[in-house]
C-alpha cells in the first residue's frame, strides 16, 4: 500500500509536471530574426523534389530553389536564358542544342554541367520517381515508348542513352531530339520539373542512405540547389527560410538575403498576414474580402491561364443528346457569376482555352447574341429533343467537391436552370478525393472542374479531352478530335494554331464540357515590392523582387490612375536593391 | 368540531406529500428563471416545427449582391411582398404547411429583419430553418449519450473490476477511432447505395449524418458518469441495496441514476453545443449536411469568415451566435432549474 | 456559578420557496457550568435546529431571532461572524449524530484532528499531531499513533463517533452539544460512549446539552431535562422530578411508551396516538391538543406558557419544575427567586 | 499498485493495436486514394508509387509489415539487422514509415515538430480554463443565486456558444488590429501562442466553471462542511480543503475527455493561427488518404488518450481515497 499512498501524493503534481515538459520543449529555438521579405505559398509544398512536385506550391519553391534552361521574363513572361546562356535549332526543328552557362554553381561549390540536366529529364522519365509531369517530355524521340516499357519490377526494361534522345555531348553541350517540330519548346522548358538535379549529390544520397536518401537528400543540411536561393530551414506547416545562393550565377541581381516562404492555407489568415505586414505578397484573398478590396493599388487581379468549367457525362441520358448539352450551355448567366458569386472580376469564357496567348484566337460556343436570345434557343433545342411540360426533363445532379466557391456557383446555376428552363437540379458535394474518384467513374451527371495549364500553348487544355486520355473523364472520345491533335502536334507555326482551333471548334459544338469563365488570381501586393508583374501563368520568380526605395515608390504612384486608393506599406522606407542596381543607380 | 377537522386537514395537507417528481415540477414553476427557459425552448421547438407556416422569406431564394444586406430596423419596413416557394425537396408535411402559408399570408414574406448574406439570402429565414437540423443534431445526439453514455457509465462505475476495464477501455478505443475517416466512410457507404437506401427505408444522408454524430457523443458521457459512480459506490445505502439483493439493474435505475441526475442534466446542456459545432465542423468539410439545405453550424462558419479587419459584417456573426447561444443559455438555466428541483435535499439554501 | 448559557424565546423560520416554516418557536433555557441538560423530543421538534442556531451553523436562509442569547455572558447575536467563528471549536462545541457523514472521507482522521489546533492555536504540525493522538487515546481509541493516517471509510462507526468526540474535545471547550451522539450507535457502543461523556463532565466541567430521543439516555446522564413538541418547551424539571411526576401529558406519553424490563409482556406497549406535529406550527392553540386525551376548548383557543408548577422545596430557577399546559394539576405558578 | 499500473498500460497497448488495426482496414476501404488527383501521372507512374509505399501488397501483410520488421531478411532498416534495403522498420521499432502525401517527410519527422507545438498549445489552453474555469465556478457556488452568479453563468454560456473559430475572429481583430500588441498568426515565441490558446480554451474554461459550480454545491451540501464550520475553520479553509476536493471529482473526470478534446478542437484553432501543430495532420491526412501519416496521428492520438485517461484515474484516486486504485472485486 506505501506505494500507492506515494502516488496518490503525486499524482496531483505529475500531470502539470509532464504538460509543463512538452510547452517548454517546443518553445526552444523556435524564434527566428526576420526575413527580408516573405510571401504566403499556400499549402505546404509535398515535395521539395523538383520531378515530383505536382501543384503551385511546389512550383513557387521550384522557382526559388532552382534554375532550368530557360526562365520566364518577369515582365513579358517570354523565356530568356537561364542555366541556358544560348540555344539553337536544326533546320528542321527536330534538334535542339542548348549551350550551359559556366561559372554556375550548386550550393555545395560543384560547376553545373549538361549532365545534371540529362540525369534529371532521365529521372523525370523513370516511372520509379513517381513524377506526375514525366508526360511534359514526351515530345522526346522515344521518350514515351521508353518510359512505358516498364517491367516486372516497375523499372524500364531498355537503357536510357541508347533509346531517348536527351544526350549531354558535353559538361556545356546538352542537346535533345524531338519526336517531331515543337514550336513551344522553350515554353515548354520554363515547366519547373525541367530543372536540373545535382546528379553527384543525389547518387551520394542514395548510397549514403540506401531505404532513407528520398527522405534525406531534400532536408535543408544535405539539400544541394542550383537556383538564386538556398535552403537554410523548413519546418513543415508553418514556413521555409531561403538565404541567397552566393554561388548563384546572376547573385549579383538577387536583393533579397534571405526570404520566408510561409504555409497557411486559411485565406483569411493569410489576409491578416498581408495586413499586418507579415507577408509582402499573397496569391489568393477571401472571396468575401473582395468587394473592399477593390480600387486599392495593392490589389491586383489579374487572368490566369487556368479555365472554369464543368464536365458532362456525355454516356449518361438525357446529356447524351449534343441538343441537351447544348440547351444547358447557353443557359448560364456567366457574366452574373463572376460579378455577383467570383467576384474578382472573371472572364466570362464560351470556350475551352483562355485567350490569352499571343496570336491564339481559337473558336467559341455559337450563340445568338443576349443571354435572352440564347435562353430561347436553348428552351427551342429542349423541346426539340422532345422534352416539355408534358415530358419533363429527368432531374440532373450537380456534383461538386466542397470548397467555397464550388457551392455557390452551382447552387447559383441551379437556381438559374429552374427558373429558366423548369429543370430540376439538385446538388451533390462530395470530399474532394471521392469527388476525383466519382468523376473517374463517371458517377455524376454534370461535374465542376477546372484546368491549369501546365505551360503556356493551347495544347495543354486541348490535349485533356483526346480520345483515351486519362484526364479526359468525360466519357466522350471523338476519332475526328483525335485526328486533328495528331496533325497538330506536326504541323509548325502558324498553321498549329488554325489546327487546334479548328479542334476547339469540334470540341465545343459536341460540348462533353459547359464552359463558364477564365480564372483570375486575386494577389495582393506590397506597393514597394519592386520586380513584380502579372502574367498569365502567375509563375514569379523571387529572384526579380526587391524593395523600392521611397523615391521609386512616389514615383511609380504617380503613374496610377487617381481612383487607386493608395496603402500603408510595410516595406522598408530605405528599400532594398541588389548589389548590381545599388551600382547601376549609384551611377545615375 | 369544525375547528378540529380544519387543524386536522390543514396538518394532513402538510403532512401528505406529494410524489418526488410532481413536487419537482412544482419546484420548476415556482423557479421563474428555469420557467422562462422552458417556455422560450419550447417556443423554438414549435418555431422550427412550424417554419414553413411562417411568413418568412424562402431560406435559399437567391437575390445576388455585391455585398450581404445590412439589418433593416423592423419598424422602418416590417412585412413586404414578393415570396417565392423555393426550398429543397420537402417531406409532405412542410409542403402542406408551405401551401397553408400561402393561403394565409399569400406572397407577403418578412423584410430582412436581420439582413442576408453574400447571396441575398435573407439571414433570418436560414437561422429559423436551419434551427431544423441542428435541434434535430442536438436532439438524437442527446438521447444516444443519455441512453447509451449514462447507462454505460454507470454499469462500469458499479460493476467495477474487469467489466470495467473491458467498457472503459473501449470507450478508450472510441475516442481515438479516427472519426473523420468513420465519417467518411459511413457516408461514401451510404453515397453508395444512395437510391436504394432512400427508396427503401427512406434513410437518406442526412439521417446517418445524425447517427455520426451520435455515435460519438456518448464517450464522454460514460466517463464523467462513471467517475460519478465511484464516488457514490462505497456509500451505504449502495451497499445496503445490494444487500437486500438488488441486482445491477434495478441498481442503476433505482440507486444511482437518480443520484447522478445533477451530473448528467449540467453535462447534457454542456456538450449540445460542441455537437452543433461538430456538426458545422463537418459540414465544412464538405461532409455534413447537403446543399442547399442549412444548419446554425454552417451560419456561424459563414459568419466566421465575415470578420475580417477590412470591415466588419457583423450581422453574420451575431445572429446564429446569438441564435445557438439563447437556446444554450436557456438549457443551462433550465438544467439548474432541473438539477435544483430534482435535488433531494430540496435544493440548498 | 455563573451561567454558561442563556437562552430566552429563541425563535428559529426557515424561508423557502414554498413558503415559510417555524423551526424552533420561542424556545428558553439556562445551562450552568458542568450542568448536563438533556433536551428530549420526537424528530422534527426542532431539538437540533435550535442548537445548530446558538452555534451559527444553520444554512443562510435560516431567521434566528431571541430575545437573548448569550454564551459565558457573551452576547451571541451582537457578536461579528469572525468573533463567533472563534468561539466554535474552541469554547462551544458540537458531536452529530451520523457518524459515517460527519466525517470528510477525503482526508486522513489526523488532518481533520490537527486542522482545529493549528487555526486555533497555530499549534506546529508535530505538536498537534502528538496532541490528536492523546485525544484518541482520550476516547478508548487503541494505538491512536497509527489512527492518524487512516481515512473515515477505514473505520467503523463507533470508531468514527469517537474520533467525532476527541475532535470535539481537543480544546476542552466550555459548552458541548451532543446532537443524538449514540442513535447511531448499537446498545455496547453506547454505553460506552456514555461513559466518556460522565468522565468528561467529570475532569473537565463541560457544560453538555444531550439532545436525544431516549428517555433512558436521558436518566442515565442528565442532570436537568427539557422536553420539546412542535419547535416548544412544553416541561423542564429536574431528572427525577420528571420521572417522578411528570406534569404534561406529552411528557407521560413519553415515559409510557418505554418498555420496562419488569413491564407485562403480554400488553401492547402504549404509543402517542397521531403523527409527530409537522412543522407548520400554529401559535394560537396547544400544539399537542390534537392528539392530547384532556385536551379541552382551552387548550384549543389559546397557547399555554412554561409556567412554573412547583413544589416548596424548590429553591433556585433552575431546579424548578415547569410545564406548559392548562391541566397539569398543580397548584397555580409560585413567585421564583432568579 | 505498480500491478494496476502495468495492467493498465497492458489495456492501452490492447487498445493501440485494436483501434491501429481497425483504422488501418477502414482507411484502405475509404473511397479516393493517396496518388489521386486532379491531374492523373501515368499507369507505369502510379504502379511504382503504389509499389513505392508497399500498397500492392494484401492489407494483411501490409499491415504485419507495418507493425514490425517480422521478416528480418532482405527487409527492414539497418540497424535492426536487416540489409537496409526497406525503408521502414515497422512501429515497434518507432520507425513510423514514410509519409505518402509529403513524400521527402516521414511520420516520425511530421510528428517530432508538430507534436510539442499542439501540446503546449493544449496545454496553455488546458492551464487557463483550469485556473478560470474553477474560481468561477467555486465563485457561483459560494454567491449561488447572486447577480455575479448569472453573470458568470452567462459568459461561460457564451464561452460555449461562440464556435472557438468565431471567437478567434474577434480575438484577433481585437489584439492585433485594434490594439496591435500580439502577432496575428503564425508560428516563433510565446507570443504567437497567447490568442490561440485563449480561443481554444474557452469554451473548456465554460464547460469546467459549469462542472466546477455544480461540484461545489453537491459537496457544499455535505455534513462534513457543516462539520468543518463546527470546528470554527475560517471559510476559505473550508473551501479549499474540504469542500473543493470533493467538488473537483466531475471536473477530473472530466479532464481525460477535455484535453482529448483539446487535440481535436486544435485542428480549427491551428488552421485559423496558422500553428504548424498535429490538428492539421489530423485532418489533411484523412483528406489526402496519407494513409501512414493518419495511421501516426491515431496512434498517437490513442495512446495519448489511454495515457490520458489513466493519468485522470490516478489523480482521483489520489483525491478520492475510497477509490481503489486495485480493484480487488
Amino acid at each position: 500500500m506505501r506505494s500507492a499512498r506515494l502516488l496518490r501524493r503525486f499524482g496531483l503534481v505529475l500531470v502539470p509536471a509532464v504538460l509543463i515538459a512538452a510547452a517548454g520543449v517546443s518553445l526552444s529555438g523556435a524564434s527566428f530574426e526576420r526575413a527580408d521579405a516573405a510571401f504566403c505559398n499556400g499549402a505546404e509544398p509535398s515535395s521539395l523534389d523538383p520531378q515530383q512536385g505536382t501543384g503551385m506550391p511546389e512550383t513557387r519553391l521550384v522557382r526559388a530553389l532552382y534554375e532550368g534552361l530557360v526562365v520566364s521574363d518577369p515582365r513579358t513572361g517570354m523565356p530568356i536564358p537561364g542555366m541556358a546562356e544560348s540555344w539553337s535549332t536544326s533546320a528542321d526543328g527536330l534538334t535542339w542544342t542548348f549551350r550551359i552557362r559556366a561559372g554556375s554553381r550548386w550550393t555545395d561549390g560543384a560547376e553545373v554541367t549538361a549532365h545534371d540536366f540529362a540525369f534529371a529529364w532521365e529521372r523525370l522519365l523513370d516511372p520509379r520517381t513517381g513524377a506526375q509531369y514525366a508526360d511534359l517530355l514526351f515530345v522526346v524521340r522515344g521518350a514515351r515508348a521508353w518510359a512505358e516499357d516498364v517491367g516486372e519490377d516497375g523499372a524500364p526494361t531498355r537503357t536510357f542513352a541508347s533509346n531517348v534522345a536527351i544526350t549531354a555531348l558535353d559538361a556545356r553541350t546538352f542537346v535533345v531530339g524531338l519526336e517531331h517540330p515543337v514550336d513551344h519548346f522553350l515554353a515548354l522548358a520554363v515547366a519547373a520539373p525541367l530543372v536540373p538535379v545535382s546528379r553527384h549529390a543525389l547518387e551520394a544520397a542514395r548510397a549514403r542512405w540506401p531505404d532513407r536518401w528520398q527522405v534525406e537528400w531534400t532536408k535543408p543540411e544535405h539539400s544541394v540547389t542550383n537556383g538564386p536561393f538556398r535552403l537554410v530551414e523548413r519546418r513543415i506547416n508553418d514556413r521555409i527560410r531561403l538565404a541567397k545562393h552566393e554561388g548563384y550565377w546572376d547573385a549579383d541581381e538577387v536583393a533579397f538575403r534571405t526570404l520566408d516562404v510561409l504555409a497557411s492555407e486559411h485565406l483569411a489568415t493569410n489576409l491578416n498576414f498581408y495586413l499586418t505586414g507579415e507577408v509582402a505578397y499573397l496569391d489568393e484573398v477571401p472571396v468575401s474580402a473582395i468587394p473592399r478590396l477593390r480600387g486599392r493599388e495593392d490589389y491586383r487581379p489579374a487572368p490566369y491561364l487556368g479555365s472554369s468549367f464543368f464536365r458532362v457525362n456525355v454516356a449518361k441520358p438525357p446529356l447524351d443528346d449534343v441538343r441537351v448539352r447544348r440547351a444547358l450551355a447557353l443557359a448560364i448567366d456567366r457574366q452574373e457569376i463572376a460579378d455577383k458569386i467570383t467576384k474578382a472580376g472573371e472572364l466570362p469564357s464560351f470556350s475551352l482555352v483562355p485567350k490569352l496567348f499571343a496570336g491564339w484566337t481559337g473558336a467559341e460556343l455559337r450563340r445568338s447574341g443576349s443571354l435572352a436570345d440564347d435562353l430561347d434557343e436553348a428552351r427551342q433545342l429542349l423541346t426539340e429533343a422532345g422534352y416539355g411540360p408534358t415530358r419533363p426533363l429527368p432531374p440532373i445532379e450537380l456534383h461538386f467537391a466542397s470548397q467555397a466557391t464550388n457551392k455557390d456557383v452551382c447552387e447559383v446555376i441551379a437556381d438559374f436552370w429552374r427558373k429558366e428552363l423548369g429543370i430540376t437540379a439538385r446538388l451533390r458535394n462530395q470530399e474532394w478525393k471521392v469527388y476525383l474518384d466519382a468523376q473517374r467513374r463517371l458517377e455524376y451527371d454534370i461535374s465542376r472542374s477546372s484546368w491549369i495549364a501546365d505551360f503556356a500553348d493551347p495544347a495543354t487544355f486541348l490535349e485533356v479531352f483526346a480520345p483515351g486520355a486519362d484526364n479526359s473523364r468525360t466519357g466522350w472520345s471523338d476519332a475526328r478530335y483525335g485526328d486533328l491533335l495528331e496533325r497538330a502536334r506536326r504541323a509548325r507555326e502558324p498553321e498549329r494554331f488554325a489546327i487546334l482551333a479548328e479542334a476547339e471548334a469540334l470540341l465545343l459544338t459536341e460540348l462533353p464540357i459547359l464552359p463558364v469563365y477564365t480564372f483570375t488570381v486575386t494577389s495582393l501586393v506590397d506597393p514597394r515590392l519592386g520586380g513584380f508583374h502579372a502574367n498569365p501563368l502567375d509563375d514569379h520568380c523571387p529572384k526579380f523582387w526587391y524593395w523600392k526605395p521611397d523615391a521609386e515608390l512616389a514615383e511609380s504612384r504617380a503613374g496610377n490612375d487617381p481612383a487607386i486608393r493608395e496603402v500603408e506599406s510595410h516595406g522598408p522606407r530605405e528599400g532594398l536593391l541588389s548589389p548590381a542596381e545599388q551600382r547601376r543607380r549609384a551611377s545615375r | 368540531m369544525k375547528r378540529q377537522r380544519d387543524d386536522a386537514a390543514r396538518i394532513d395537507a402538510a403532512l401528505a406529500s406529494p410524489s418526488p417528481w410532481r413536487r419537482a415540477w412544482e419546484d420548476l414553476r415556482a423557479n421563474r428563471p428555469a420557467f422562462v427557459a422552458l417556455a422560450f425552448l419550447a417556443l423554438v421547438a414549435i418555431g422550427s416545427l412550424f417554419a414553413p407556416l411562417l411568413p418568412l422569406p424562402s431560406p435559399i431564394a437567391l437575390d445576388l449582391r455585391d455585398e450581404p444586406l445590412a439589418p433593416i430596423a423592423p419598424w422602418t419596413s416590417f412585412i413586404v411582398h414578393g415570396f417565392e416557394p423555393e426550398y429543397w425537396n420537402l417531406s409532405a408535411v412542410d409542403e402542406a404547411l408551405v401551401a397553408l402559408r400561402r393561403a394565409i399570408f399569400g406572397d407577403l414574406q418578412t423584410a430582412a429583419w436581420l439582413g442576408t448574406d453574400s447571396k441575398g439570402r435573407d439571414l433570418l429565414s436560414r437561422i429559423v430553418w436551419g434551427s431544423r437540423t441542428s435541434l434535430a443534431v442536438g436532439m438524437l445526439a442527446t438521447l444516444t449519450s443519455l441512453l447509451v453514455g449514462v447507462t454505460w457509465g454507470a454499469v462500469a462505475g458499479l460493476v467495477g473490476g474487469r467489466v470495467d476495464q473491458i467498457l472503459m477501455r473501449i470507450v478508450d478505443a472510441l475516442y481515438s477511432l479516427p472519426f473523420i475517416f468513420v465519417v467518411i466512410f459511413l457516408i461514401t457507404v451510404i453515397d453508395g447505395w444512395r437510391e436504394e437506401l432512400a427508396a427503401t427505408i427512406g434513410l437518406e444522408r442526412e439521417s446517418i449524418f445524425y447517427v455520426t454524430i451520435g455515435l460519438f457523443y456518448w464517450l464522454t458521457m460514460a466517463r464523467v458518469v462513471r467517475g460519478q459512480v465511484l464516488q457514490l459506490k462505497n456509500s451505504e445505502f449502495i451497499a445496503a441495496a445490494r444487500l437486500a439483493g438488488a441486482r445491477t439493474p434495478w441498481l442503476v435505475r433505482v440507486h444511482v441514476l437518480p443520484n447522478v441526475l445533477g451530473i448528467v442534466i449540467v453535462y447534457l446542456t454542456l456538450s449540445i453545443p460542441s455537437i452543433l459545432l461538430f456538426e458545422s465542423f463537418l459540414s465544412f468539410l464538405g461532409l455534413g449536411i447537403e446543399a442547399p439545405k442549412v444548419s446554425w453550424g454552417l451560419l456561424a462558419v459563414d459568419g466566421a469568415d465575415a470578420i475580417n479587419p477590412l470591415g466588419l459584417d457583423w450581422w453574420l456573426v451575431i445572429g446564429p451566435a446569438a441564435a445557438m447561444g439563447s437556446v444554450l443559455l436557456a438549457l443551462n438555466v433550465l438544467g439548474d432549474g432541473l438539477r435544483d428541483a430534482l435535488d433531494p435535499k430540496g435544493g440548498r439554501g | 456559578m455563573s451561567a454558561i448559557l442563556e437562552v430566552d424565546d429563541l425563535c428559529v423560520t426557515f424561508t423557502s420557496r414554498r413558503g415559510d416554516t417555524r423551526a424552533v418557536d420561542g424556545l428558553g433555557y439556562v445551562l450552568q457550568a458542568g450542568e448536563t441538560l438533556g433536551i428530549v423530543g420526537e424528530s422534527g421538534s426542532g431539538k437540533s435546529v435550535a442548537h445548530l442556531a446558538i452555534l451559527g451553523l444553520l444554512p443562510p436562509n435560516a431567521r434566528v431571532e431571541a430575545r437573548r442569547l448569550a454564551f459565558a455572558g457573551r452576547d451571541l447575536l451582537t457578536l461579528r461572524d469572525d468573533e463567533r467563528r472563534k468561539l466554535r471549536g474552541r469554547d462551544m462545541a458540537i458531536v452529530f449524530q451520523d457518524p459515517m457523514s460527519s466525517l470528510n472521507p477525503l482526508l486522513p482522521i489526523g488532518l481533520q484532528l490537527t486542522e482545529v489546533l493549528e487555526v486555533h492555536e497555530n499549534m506546529p504540525r508535530r505538536d498537534a499531531r502528538r496532541r490528536a493522538a492523546t485525544a484518541l487515546g482520550d476516547v478508548g481509541i487503541s494505538d491512536p499513533e497509527s489512527r492518524l493516517d487512516v481515512f473515515p471509510h477505514e473505520m467503523s462507526g463507533g470508531m468514527r463517533q469517537r474520533v467525532g468526540i476527541a475532535m470535539a474535545l481537543l480544546l476542552q471547550p466550555k459548552l458541548l452539544v451532543a446532537d443524538e451522539p449514540t442513535t447511531a450507535l448499537d446498545v455496547t457502543i453506547q454505553a460506552q460512549v456514555l461513559d466518556l461523556f460522565r468522565d468528561l463532565r467529570r475532569r473537565h466541567g463541560t457544560a453538555i446539552v444531550f439532545i436525544t430521543h431516549s428517555l433512558g439516555v436521558v436518566a442515565g446522564t442528565c442532570d436537568r431535562v427539557l422536553v420539546l413538541y412542535a419547535g416548544r418547551a412544553v416541561e423542564e424539571a429536574r431528572v427525577d422530578d420528571l420521572f417522578a411526576r411528570p406534569l404534561h401529558p406529552y411528557t407521560r406519553g413519553l415515559l409510557a411508551s418505554v418498555p420496562r424490563i419488569d413491564g407485562d409482556v403480554t400488553r401492547p406497549l402504549a404509543a402517542i396516538p397521531g403523527l409527530p406535529a409537522a412543522l407548520a406550527r400554529s401559535s394560537t392553540s396547544c400544539a399537542f391538543a390534537p392528539r392530547c386525551t384532556l385536551a379541552e376548548d382551552r387548550c384549543r383557543a389559546a397557547r399555554p406558557e412554561l409556567d412554573v408548577h412547583t413544589t416548596a422545596t424548590a429553591v433556585t430557577r433552575s431546579d424548578a419544575h415547569r410545564a406548559a399546559c392548562f391541566q397539569a394539576g398543580i397548584a397555580p405558578p409560585a413567585e421564583v427567586a432568579p | 499498485m505498480t500491478r494496476f499500473l502495468l495492467r493498465r498500460l497492458a489495456w492501452a497497448a490492447l487498445t493501440v493495436l485494436a483501434v491501429a488495426s481497425i483504422s488501418f482496414v477502414l482507411m484502405r476501404n475509404v473511397r479516393g486514394g493517396p496518388f489521386d488527383s486532379e491531374r492523373r501521372a501515368s499507369a507505369a507512374v502510379e504502379k511504382n508509387l503504389r509499389e513505392r509505399y508497399r500498397l500492392d501488397w494484401p492489407t494483411w501483410k501490409q499491415f504485419a509489415a507495418y507493425v514490425g520488421p517480422f521478416e528480418l531478411g532482405e527487409h527492414g532498416p539497418a540497424f535492426l539487422g536487416g540489409d537496409g534495403t526497406d525503408t521502414f522498420g515497422g512501429v515497434l521499432a518507432g520507425d513510423f514509415g514514410p509519409s505518402l502525401q509529403y513524400r521527402d517527410a516521414s511520420v516520425n519527422d511530421l510528428l517530432a515538430q508538430s507534436l510539442p507545438i499542439s501540446a503546449a498549445l493544449g496545454f496553455l489552453a488546458l492551464s487557463w480554463a483550469l485556473a478560470v474555469g474553477i474560481t468561477a465556478g467555486i465563485v457561483s457556488a459560494l454567491r449561488r443565486g447572486t447577480t455575479l452568479d448569472v453573470a458568470l453563468r452567462i459568459t461561460a454560456t457564451t464561452g460555449i456558444a461562440l464556435p472557438n473559430f468565431a471567437i478567434a475572429g474577434v480575438l484577433v481583430l481585437l489584439f492585433a488590429f485594434v490594439w496591435p500588441i500580439l502577432p496575428v498568426a503564425g508560428h516563433g515565441s510565446w507570443r504567437h501562442l497567447v490568442l490561440p490558446s485563449l480561443a481554444l480554451g474557452a469554451p473548456f474554461a465554460a464547460y469546467i466553471a459549469r462542472l466546477t459550480r455544480t461540484g461545489m454545491l453537491e459537496a457544499l451540501g455535505e455534513d462534513w462542511i457543516r462539520t468543518a464550520h463546527a470546528k470554527g475553520l475560517p471559510p476559505r479553509l473550508v473551501v479549499t480543503r474540504h469542500a473543493l476536493r470533493a467538488g473537483i471529482q466531475p471536473v477530473i473526470s472530466y479532464l481525460g475527455p477535455a484535453a482529448a478534446g483539446v487535440l481535436t478542437g486544435s485542428l480549427v484553432i491551428e488552421r485559423i493561427f496558422a500553428i504548424p501543430g498535429t490538428g492539421s495532420h489530423f485532418v489533411n491526412s484523412a483528406l489526402n488518404r496519407d494513409y501512414a501519416l493518419a495511421m501516426g496521428v491515431t496512434i498517437l492520438y490513442t495512446a495519448l488518450v489511454c495515457v490520458l485517461n489513466l493519468l485522470v484515474d490516478v489523480v482521483q484516486a489520489s483525491l478520492d481515497p475510497r477509490i481503489a486504485l486495485e480493484d480487488e472485486s
